[in-house]
């Protein structure tokens, strides 16, 4: 299955790209996706999205199209 | 409710003030402003950034769960993106309802919740760094 | 602390935002605005009277008071007087100050205080009543 | 002495002016001067005020020059 991979602020700094499609399956967690495309990533230092929610980084994405990695927001 | 939540690349121009309806007691408008001095670093502005499906959603919901604590008529939201200068707005939001303290609670506390969990990004872009 | 207290009998229309330092960070914006119904009588308008020079020096002290807790750095304040229609503003209110919890603290808490203490009367214009 | 009267509101209809020049002394309190000037008019259902001030109905108003009988107030 196909997913896209979107990285945001210091994830995309630290990524080198803000958006990639990856190959997964729908039993993977974001943890696991991570660790398999950024090994050097830490997720204790952000969020992680699926579909535009918040989700648990030890929680199969599932059928989901799109994931998201979230650093810590600043809007205002 | 009325909600209007808008992400624009331009300078923040709030739009005129129309009453949703003749009960409406209170409009209050907020205007986030780019301060010059963040974290004791001069600035020359910053940059905001977004992810606007997952915000968009993210905004509707809290403006949704805040309507019921603090009842509103009409909410309008505009973020600006990219580099925005120091003394310019970043952030404006216009809250209409029947009294004076539901939209300043729902004011306050909408932007409590954006700070925390809206997927909005800003970076500071220094005064030496040309803009 | 910049503070200017205006009474007026024509149309709010509030001044140009111009913030009055580089350290701004947040201008909270208040309109009252009459409503239609109000004790559950339909009105046509309320008629605004004022003890002038006692108001105004009432809330300079209020605002001068709230600066202690709720430091912000300029207040405008504006309150029409005489007839004000359904749906137009007796009141507006801008404050602007480096972080919005002061200047939204201090909204709330100057309204409030403005309710009880400073002289400013309204009455009924029903709607049976030619304006 | 003389000394202005200014009646607000509620209290401008009950008597029937809005500012009077009475004669007063500086030993007078607020309520004596009500009771001498509109005796049916309760000091209870209203605030003064004395030189613009609030002020105690039974202080006396001294070298005052404006007295300000200040109904329930209701701007905003």
């Amino acid at each position: 299955m196909l997913l896209t991979l979107l990285a945001f602020s210091i994830a995309q700094d630290q990524l080198g790209f803000r958006e990639r499609e990856i190959e997964c399956n729908t039993t993977e967690t974001p943890r696991a996706i991570l660790a398999r495309i950024a090994p050097t990533l830490d997720p204790t230092s952000m969020r992680v999205a699926v579909d535009c929610e918040y989700h648990d980084w030890d929680t199969p994405i599932g059928t989901a199209r799109e994931l998201a990695l979230i650093p810590p927001v600043s809007g205002g | 409710m009325e909600t209007s939540i808008l992400f624009i690349e331009t300078e923040i121009v709030p739009p005129p003030i129309t009453l949703p309806s003749r009960e409406i007691g209170a409009c209050v408008e907020f205007y986030g402003i780019v301060r010059e001095l963040e974290n004791e670093q001069p600035l020359k502005a910053l940059e905001y950034s977004v992810y606007e499906p997952m915000a968009s959603q993210q905004l509707a919901r809290i403006f949704d769960d805040l309507s019921a604590p603090h009842p509103v008529r009409a909410i309008v939201f505009i973020h600006r993106l990219g580099v925005v200068p120091v003394g310019e707005a970043s952030l404006f939001i216009r809250i209409f309802s029947a009294h004076r303290s539901e939209a300043l609670a729902f004011c306050s506390a909408a932007i409590d919740r954006m700070k925390r969990h809206v997927p909005i990004w800003k970076r500071a872009v220094l005064d030496r760094v040309r803009v």
